[in-house]
């Protein structure tokens, strides 16, 4: 049930991306897009990462892609026709390198699998937050600069010469 | 934790606080003021860090101040100092104002200060991906020059880019090996197959910031576009950086076989193609992006080698090819005016108008030719010798060659600035900071060129 | 005797060091009396030294090379050769040098032409008395240079220096002949010393002997200037003219001879080498006097008659009598000095023409000057009784006693010689002296250098002395030569040697008596006359020297400029340069074509990136395959 | 949990791919780049998430959460960059930025 | 005095302190041009005194047949050695380079009219580099010096040359670059070899010559060995950067360069390149031999057709170190004495050559033969030098370069009488050229009007001491070849 159960978000979350990718309208990719990462999220949800399947939701489709959306707004690159399609042989390079990087993880996939624990039942936030804190704080130190050094950056080139 | 502990990660803490300092200090500070705070912090960092003693185990989960940190925080943060030091002078030509420039740049410290702490592949990731970042800042710092911009969206789309296929190596050795350990992650008994993909796209992924072909052709655009001084801290300590995590990464691969053909082939073509480019480029930035390739080539030749005669020809090659770069365009930002001397033929005369600078540059692209007694020379020295001791005889060859042909594009500044007559206006006077930084940067050189043996000693200590 | 020697050797080295060095701050006198004095104290040691000689000896002087078993000291040897050589070129230099000092009187340049007169002495004795063939170089070399600067010492001429020039290379061509017999003698024996070497030529196989002695000749028809070698002399006439006299006349060119004279030892052994000399020293005899034979340039004449003379003295060595060559060497020392300096006297007269057509009456103006050349032209001709004569004669005898077909031949050969000689000897005479129509001016130097005539023309008549015939009571030279090797030659017996100088006694009065019929009287007129005109082929073809001078241009300096140029532009710029810097250039491009690939677009930057990272995947992939 | 890490695999590689691709294709909007670069993101989380599923602990979840905010973090720095240049030259297109080269 | 003075250090330290004196002299020219002259006298004397001073046969640790010896730890890692000797072949280089280097200053006194502390401190430094060259038996301090020389001369060429001068600069500098990185990779392989054979990894030289190299790898360490000599030297057909080099240096520059950096191409052969592969070596020496006599013949052609005064010297150097690679290749007792000997020789007579070449072109401007003419007449005491000179350079008994010349070709006729049967022919292409040289400079008539003054004191005093010189070894070469004795037989082997 669960294996259909992915297989089927996992045709969502590719049938949407490739919408995605093909759309005509950025908006319509990004709509596409949120579709998919819902898919993705109940994907990670059934791999047993609720947590992470949470924050898809709501910094991907919710946060990441409104600001997305709202800088396409800003920019007023909604219309199809202010942007340059890419033609269909721009898309062959992109095809193979494709196929060459998918074929490649399939074949390096497939060499050997290693068996997985026995008992498994998805991670809970207990242990989530245990690992995070106990085992990765300074890298939440470091992503915390991080994010204030995106934030000092915006505003320095937000500004007004 | 003890207090001792902490001690020894204090680098990292001096720069982080410091960088808050300078951004929550900055409204209300002069220019001048900042760059001092920034500079202190470095300096007292790279002081704190050269004094401490290494230890192998952990202070923080995942943090250790190791033998390489204890070699490499002193470099980058003395190289960050100068580069601070050089960009004082020049942001008040160019009128880049501010406390971000400071604050970014001691972020980028604190970024590379963690870096050689790191234990495990999320750290290191994140450290790699900080120093990207502040790098994404520092190089369209400029805003009123549309090449800075220019520099800065091609620097940034290509990291992401690169930043995906890292995080896309990573978790493929994570799901190949099931830890993220460094010390584990790569030499697990899981998956070889899939950690082995992984470790083909870090590799990629990492070329991408050593500017290796076919992962260099940012290289030369980002350096022309971002100003000067970014560009001496950008193509020395993030080169380092990379490096370093390369080598912390390769350290505890198990013996290289699969991944040996696809580095063979990227220091090969990076060498060549490095070298080849840059013999008839005007720029001169670009063209110490065209070296910098065929540098970060020579590099990924000792790290081929595996040996550890190899790393350590990486770390003291990192540490010399800092001081040259460092050189090299502290001179260029040293002598730009309102406006950078963009092409070669701009520092026509320069050497004898401005004797120090022009003698600065000159020297460092002697240096980085690889003519003794410069410190270049002891760096190739070490870097081929690993080389053939490691069995890559052929290639040592091969990058012998490209580097006596580039020695032409060297002597082609070396030429303009003694040789020709002046065309454009002769330099303004440099800024106190700016000598003093180029003194340090051209003393390291000749020192380490004379008597490279402390050096090497301390090399041989981070790898014992 | 070690100071009788080095003195000989150090007076004109230091005449020519002050005179180099200080004289153009001397007065003038005192140039000349210290350049006379060099020499004539040169050759007071010498006759000192052949006044105390007993045995030949060995002396060294100092050391020189000396490089592990390289052994060259500066060491001398005298023997009754270089004795004998040494007393006439003392003597010879000796006059000839005051006779300079008279006939150089206008020039300003006196410093520098002393200075090389004496250096030339002090070569050509060094030369002389080497015991070491490095030495003996020293001194080969060392006249070479002499005579270099000394034709061309009116150096504002190029002819002069032109002629300088092709004389210093034509004889570098023998010079490097000998320095390869030299180091083959070197790696054969080990050993450089003369006497040594002499004394080795048994140890030596005779293919070794007979290489090593045509490199020897080929080294000495450079300096002799024999045949092929010998195109430079008639253009060294345009040096002054008692540099021709002393250099090209009486010594320098003799020591060709004498180089093969002092080898004799040790190529004498093979009979390939004998008769290579000997036949090289026919065909040049001959050769000369054709030449000779149409010369209008007096001092032309006279250089293709030293030509010719030399020739005989080869033919001397060639049939083995040391003692001969070496006689006919002394003697014609003497009689072609006194006529190259009765030519001085002629040509300063004739206000520098030395066109020999239009010269004439110089025997009433000039007395003294006639009759000392014309017993200078009568030892030349051979006219009986004179010292050239019985030189001659003595070679002629040597290769009749010599026998064989080949000898025989060369005799023959010789007699034409002797003949043609003897015309154009008195063909000179009677068109210089005799008829009307000269106009000289006989100035006061003029006078005080005819006196230098009288005592060689005494020595050149009375040469004969030296070594008479058997049946004169038997000559000074054959016995003071007799001790060494090849110095004692076949002995011909009174009658077969009565007989062979009858002929050559006759061949030379009918040579004076064709000259006569030709040029004496009123038939010099006619010649005169004739001469305006056009001249014959073969008149051309002698006056011209064979056409050699042609030849050597065609086939030798022209290839060498043209293939100099073509080396240096060709192949110098063209193929090695230019590979470079085509190379260079190519690699540059290839440069800027890879540089080309930045191309400022994004796009292509990723997609390089990507393409990067797939072919890393796709090999691992490939690998795990 | 039944789905073999085989497929996840190949659907993380396959969502890589499509991200990757967009990013070569899509050269004429910046927008449509970074779209690009997030998909190519979401796939690594799915890898970092499958691989804790296969192995039982939460360090890959870890690495997802990070990234999440690294994206966020470099998303928020590039649209800035993109408002930045696009008031300076008017145009998305990266192959408009291409003043320096060679 | 104690011989624990390290008087070898001084000989390098002295020019390079000089060197640093001299470039503090911003203000005065004249203070610069006498602080140099000082520090290079200086060196000469210091040379002087090591050849008067009879110093103990061997100080300890010191290889055989050295009587000057440092040694000192510098890099342990890779266990470089700061390693100086001195023996008959270093001294006799070592003395020719401070005499020549003093000689160089005097010869550009006036001549440099720009920049004048820059060109006199990178002269000083240069004659360091060298005298560095010359006396280092450490092979990685020998490599540092061997590329470190290449900056000064490099300066000199380009800034104060004329013509193509920054073109020959760099072809200059490339040239030798290329061929001495390649050497450094054969020198990086010996070393490992050697390493790994015995266990201690150094760059003595007077270890590594112990190393067992096989056959196969010799041959290509040497050939990268002589790769970077033959251009120094410079072999055909590597020669072509030396005629634009020479032609477009200042005049002190050519001088320095054909003097001494040729020089150190011929020294560095004998002293590094035989004695550590003497197989090698040998198998390479039917090539060398084919080099150097076609270099001999060649040179000496291509002068003749040069119309340019300093191109014609330079192609006579590539002639005349022909003589000096035939010795080497001959390496016999003897040919080796005359190679040594032929290189002090054509450094002190070419050396003088380019100088008076330097002096008619300050007078007139022009290098062009073309131009010249009746010299002579005009400036005899001039004349009278470029006549001495030449006809040295011409191998005239005499003077000096008979000697070397005549032990080459003896020496070499000996072990291969085809060399130097092809040598031969040289000497009278070298005369063709020379007398070419001497006639159209000094004879003829004046081709025009040139303002043409006799020679200054101090030029004349230049070329009256090497005019000293060059008949002095030409007549008594005996102390040079006494002093070579012992080195010579150490490497050769001969007694």
């Amino acid at each position: 049930m669960e294996a259909i159960l992915f297989y089927l978000l996992a045709a969502v979350t590719l049938i949407g991306t490739l919408c995605a990718i093909t759309a005509r309208q950025a908006v319509r990719a990004i709509v596409y897009l949120v579709t998919s990462f819902f898919a993705l999220a109940l994907i990670f949800y059934l791999l047993g990462a609720p947590l992470v399947a949470a924050f898809e939701v709501i910094i991907y489709a919710g946060a990441i892609m409104v600001l997305f959306l709202f800088v396409i707004m800003m920019l007023e690159l909604a219309h199809p026709e202010k942007l340059a399609k890419p033609r269909l042989s721009e898309w062959w390079p992109a095809l193979i390198l494709m196929l060459v990087v998918i074929g490649s993880v399939a074949v390096l996939a497939a060499a050997r699998q290693p068996a997985p624990p026995a008992a498994f039942h998805g991670i809970t936030v207990r242990e989530f937050s245990v690992t995070l804190f106990k085992r990765y704080g300074v890298a939440v130190e470091v992503i915390s600069m991080q994010l204030l050094f995106a934030l000092v950056g915006a505003l320095y080139l937000g500004r007004r010469r | 934790m003890t207090l001792a502990d902490l001690f020894s990660i204090m680098p990292i803490v001096i720069t982080a606080g410091a960088a808050l300092l300078v951004l929550l200090t900055g409204p209300l500070l002069q220019a001048g003021s900042s760059c001092a705070i920034a500079v202190a912090a470095s300096l007292a960092a790279g002081l704190w860090a050269a004094s401490a003693s290494p230890a192998n185990a952990p202070v923080l989960p995942g943090l250790a101040f190791t033998p390489l940190a204890h070699f490499l925080i002193p470099i980058f943060c003395l190289a960050a100092a100068l580069t601070l030091l050089l960009s004082h002078g020049y942001n008040q030509r160019r009128a880049i104002k501010g406390e971000e420039y400071p604050a970014t740049v001691l972020f980028a410290l604190f970024a590379m200060c963690v870096l050689p702490c790191a234990g495990n592949l999320l750290i290191l990731f994140l450290a790699l991906e900080s120093i990207a970042f502040a790098f994404y800042i520092l190089v369209s710092i400029d805003l009123n020059r549309a090449e800075s911009g220019e520099a800065g969206l091609k620097y940034l789309l290509m990291g992401a880019v690169a930043a995906a296929f890292i995080a896309f190596g990573f978790s493929l050795i994570f799901a190949g090996s099931g830890t993220l350990a460094l010390s584990a992650a790569l030499a697990a008994p899981g998956n070889r197959a899939i950690v082995s993909a992984g470790w083909g796209l870090v590799v990629i992924g990492l070329a991408f910031k050593l500017s290796l072909v076919p992962a260099h052709l940012w290289t030369p655009d980002v350096y022309q576009g971002a100003p000067a001084p970014v560009a001496a801290f950008l193509s020395t300590i993030s080169k380092v950086a990379a490096a370093a995590a390369l080598l912390m990464l390769l350290a505890f691969a198990p013996p290289l076989s699969e991944m040996r053909a696809p580095l063979y082939l990227l220091s090969l073509f990076s060498m060549v193609i490095g070298n080849l480019a840059a013999l008839l480029q005007k720029n001169i930035k670009r063209m110490l992006a065209y070296s910098s390739i065929a540098h970060m080539g020579y590099l990924t030749l000792a790290l081929l080698t595996g040996s550890k005669e190899g790393y350590a020809a990486v770390l003291l090659y990192g540490a010399i090819y800092t001081a040259m770069n460092l050189a090299a365009f502290g001179a260029i930002a040293a002598l730009s005016a309102a406006e950078e001397r963009q092409l070669i033929a701009d520092y026509s005369g320069v050497g004898f108008s401005a004797p120090f600078r022009g003698g600065v540059l000159a020297l460092s692209m002697l240096a980085l030719a690889g003519v003794p007694p410069t410190a270049g020379f002891i760096g190739k020295f070490f870097i081929f010798y690993a080389a053939i001791r490691g069995g890559q005889t052929a290639l040592a060859v091969v990058g012998m060659v490209s580097a006596a042909a580039s020695a032409y594009f060297y002597l082609k500044v070396v030429v303009h600035l003694y040789m020709h007559r002046p065309v454009a206006s002769s330099p303004q006077n440099a800024h106190p900071a700016e000598t003093a930084a180029l003194c340090c940067a051209s003393a390291a050189i000749v020192v380490i060129g004379v008597y490279p043996a402390p050096l090497m000693r301390l090399v041989d200590v981070v790898l014992r | 005797m070690k100071i009788y020697l080095s003195l000989m050797l150090l007076f004109p080295l230091f005449g020519a060091a002050i005179s180099s060095l200080f004289g153009r701050k001397l007065p003038r006198r005192l140039v000349e009396t210290i350049a006379c004095a060099a020499v004539w104290g040169s050759f007071v040691c010498a006759f000192l030294a052949a006044c105390t000689y007993r045995a030949p000896e060995k002396v060294t002087l100092g050391d020189w090379l000396s490089a592990f078993d390289l052994l060259a000291p500066l060491s001398l040897y005298l023997d009754p050769l270089s004795l004998s050589l040494a007393v006439m070129i003392g003597f010879v230099c000796g006059l000839i040098h005051v006779y300079s000092v008279f006939y150089m009187a206008k020039e300003l340049d006196y410093a520098r032409f002393f200075a090389l007169l004496n250096l030339f002495v002090f070569a050509m004795l060094t030369l002389i008395l080497a015991e070491n063939l490095p030495l003996l170089y020293l001194g080969w070399e060392g006249v070479g240079f002499c005579s270099y600067l000394l034709i061309g010492f009116w150096y504002t001429d190029k002819r002069n220096a032109d002629a300088g020039r092709k004389a210093f290379i034509t004889t570098r061509v023998g010079d490097t002949a000998l320095v390869i017999a030299v180091a083959w003698l070197f790696q054969l024996t080990g050993s450089l010393s003369i006497t040594q070497l002499n004394g080795m030529a048994f140890l030596l196989p005779g293919g070794v002997i007979t290489g090593i002695g045509l490199l020897l000749l080929v080294g000495a028809m450079g300096k002799s200037a024999q045949v092929p070698l010998m195109v430079w002399l008639p253009d060294a006439m345009a040096g002054p003219t008692p540099v021709s006299a002393m250099i090209h006349a009486a010594t320098m060119v003799t020591a060709g001879v004498y180089l093969l004279a002092r080898m004799f030892p040790l190529i004498g052994g093979s009979a390939t080498v004998t008769a290579a000399v000997a036949v090289t020293g026919g065909v040049t005899a001959f050769y000369g006097a054709s030449c000779a034979l149409a010369q209008r340039d007096l001092k032309r004449v006279l250089a293709f008659s030293t030509i010719s003379q030399i020739g005989y003295m080869m033919l001397g060595v060639g049939a083995g009598a040391i003692t001969a060559a070496t006689f006919h060497l002394l003697v014609h020392a003497f009689f072609k000095a006194l006529l190259f300096l009765g030519a001085g006297c002629v040509i300063s007269a004739m206000h520098h023409e030395q066109d020999i057509f239009k010269m004439g009456g110089l025997r009433r103006t000039l007395p003294l000057t006639f009759w000392c050349y014309l017993a200078g032209a009568a030892c030349l001709a051979g006219l009986p009784f004179t010292g050239g004569f019985f030189s001659k004669d003595s070679i002629l005898a040597a290769l009749w006693l010599k026998g064989g077909g080949l000898y025989r031949g060369l005799y023959l050969l010789a007699l034409l010689t002797a003949l043609l000689t003897a015309f154009y000897s008195f063909r000179m005479v009677y068109l210089v002296f005799c008829g009307e129509n000269g106009r000289p001016h006989v100035h006061a130097e003029l006078k005080a250098m005819q006196w230098v005539l009288i005592p060689l023309a005494l020595l050149g008549l009375f040469g004969g002395l030296l070594n008479l015939p058997d049946y004169l009571g038997g000559g000074f030279l054959n016995g003071f030569f007799a001790r060494l090797s090849g110095g004692a030659a076949a002995e011909a017996s009174h009658l077969e040697e009565l007989a062979l100088q009858g002929v050559a006694s006759v061949l030379a009065l009918a040579g004076l008596l064709a000259a006569h019929l030709r040029y004496g009287g009123k038939a010099r007129a006619q010649r005169l006359k004739e001469s305006a005109l056009s001249s014959s082929a073969l008149t051309m073809f002698l006056l011209n020297g064979w056409y050699f001078d042609r030849l050597y241009h065609a086939i030798l300096i022209r290839p060498y400029q043209a293939l100099s140029g073509v080396l240096w532009r060709r192949m110098d710029e063209g193929v090695i340069d230019d590979s470079l810097d085509r190379l260079a250039a190519g690699l540059g491009a290839s440069g800027s074509w890879l540089g080309g690939w930045t191309t400022g677009r994004i796009s292509v930057y990723i997609f390089s990136f990507a393409a990067g990272g797939a072919l890393i995947l796709g090999y691992l992939a490939w690998l795990t395959l | 949990m039944t789905v073999p890490l085989y497929h996840v695999l190949i659907l993380a590689a396959t969502l890589f791919s499509l991200g990757l691709a967009c990013v070569v294709a899509w050269r004429a909007n910046v927008i449509m780049m970074l779209i690009g670069i997030e998909i190519m993101l979401n796939a690594v989380m799915l890898t970092f998430v499958g691989g804790s599923a296969q192995w039982g602990i939460a360090d890959g979840q870890l690495f997802a959460l990070m990234l999440m905010a690294l994206t966020s973090a470099e998303v928020s720095l590039a649209l800035a960059m993109v408002v930045y240049l696009h008031r300076r030259k008017r145009s998305v297109n990266t192959d408009d930025f291409d003043s320096m080269n060679g | 005095m104690t011989f624990d003075f390290p008087i070898l250090t001084l000989l390098i330290l002295l020019p390079l302190c000089g060197s640093l004196l001299t470039l503090a002299c911003r203000r005065s020219d004249l203070a610069a041009r006498r602080v140099a002259l000082f520090f290079a006298l200086a060196e000469l004397a210091v040379c002087a005194w090591i050849c008067l001073a009879s110093l103990p046969a061997a100080p300890a640790g010191a290889p055989a047949g050295f009587f000057l010896f440092e040694d000192a730890a510098w890099i342990e890692r890779f266990g470089i050695r700061y390693t100086l000797g001195m023996d008959g072949v270093s001294l006799i280089m070592v003395f020719l380079t401070a005499f020549i280097s003093a000689i160089a200053a005097v010869v550009s006194w006036k001549g440099i009219t720009e920049r004048i502390p820059l060109y006199f401190a990178l002269l000083l430094a240069l004659e360091a580099g060298i005298q560095g060259v010359f006396l280092s038996l450490d092979l990685f301090l020998f490599y540092l010096f061997w590329e470190a020389m290449l900056i000064p001369m490099f300066f000199l060429i380009g800034i104060w040359g004329h013509g193509r001068r920054i073109y020959s600069a760099v072809k200059f500098f490339l040239y030798t670059f290329f061929g001495s990185l390649l050497m450094l990779v054969a020198i990086i392989s010996l070393y490992l070899m050697h390493g790994a054979q015995s266990g201690s990894y150094t760059f003595a030289l007077g270890q590594l010559i112990h190393t067992s190299v096989p056959y196969g790898i010799g041959l290509w360490l040497y050939a990268a060995f002589l790769f970077a000599f033959a251009i120094k030297f410079p072999l055909f057909p590597l020669h072509t950067w030396l005629p634009d080099a020479h032609t477009d240096a200042p005049t002190a520059g050519s001088v320095i360069l054909a003097s001494l950096l040729l020089k150190t191409g011929a020294y560095a052969l004998i002293r590094f390149g035989y004695p550590l592969f003497p197989e090698a070596a040998r198998a390479f020496t039917p090539l060398l031999y084919v080099s150097a006599v076609i270099g001999i013949s060649y040179g000496a052609w291509v002068a003749f057709a040069q119309e340019d005064m300093k191109r014609l010297v330079a192609y006579s150097s590539v002639s005349h170190m022909g003589f000096v690679a035939l010795g080497i290749a001959a390496w016999s007792p003897v040919a080796l004495s005359g190679a040594l000997l032929q290189m002090v020789n054509h450094g002190v007579t070419t050396g003088a050559l380019f100088a008076l070449v330097g002096m008619l072109d300050e007078r007139t401007h022009s290098r062009e033969l073309a131009t010249y003419g009746g010299v002579w007449g005009k400036a005899p005491v001039l004349a009278f030098f470029f006549l001495l000179f030449c006809m040295a350079s011409a191998g005239v008994p005499g003077l000096n370069n008979f000697v070397g010349e005549f032990l080459v070709l003896v020496g070499t006729f000996r072990v291969s009488p085809a060399a130097a049967a092809g040598a031969f022919l040289g000497i009278v292409l070298t005369l063709v050229y020379t007398v070419r040289l001497v006639q159209e400079i000094l004879f003829g008539k004046e081709k025009k009007p040139l303002a043409l003054a006799d020679l200054t004191l101090r030029e004349g005093g230049i070329l009256a001491v090497l005019a000293v010189v060059d008949v002095y070894l030409g007549v008594h070469p005996g102390p040079l070849l006494e002093l070579m004795k012992t080195p010579i037989a150490l490497l050769t082997g001969g007694k």
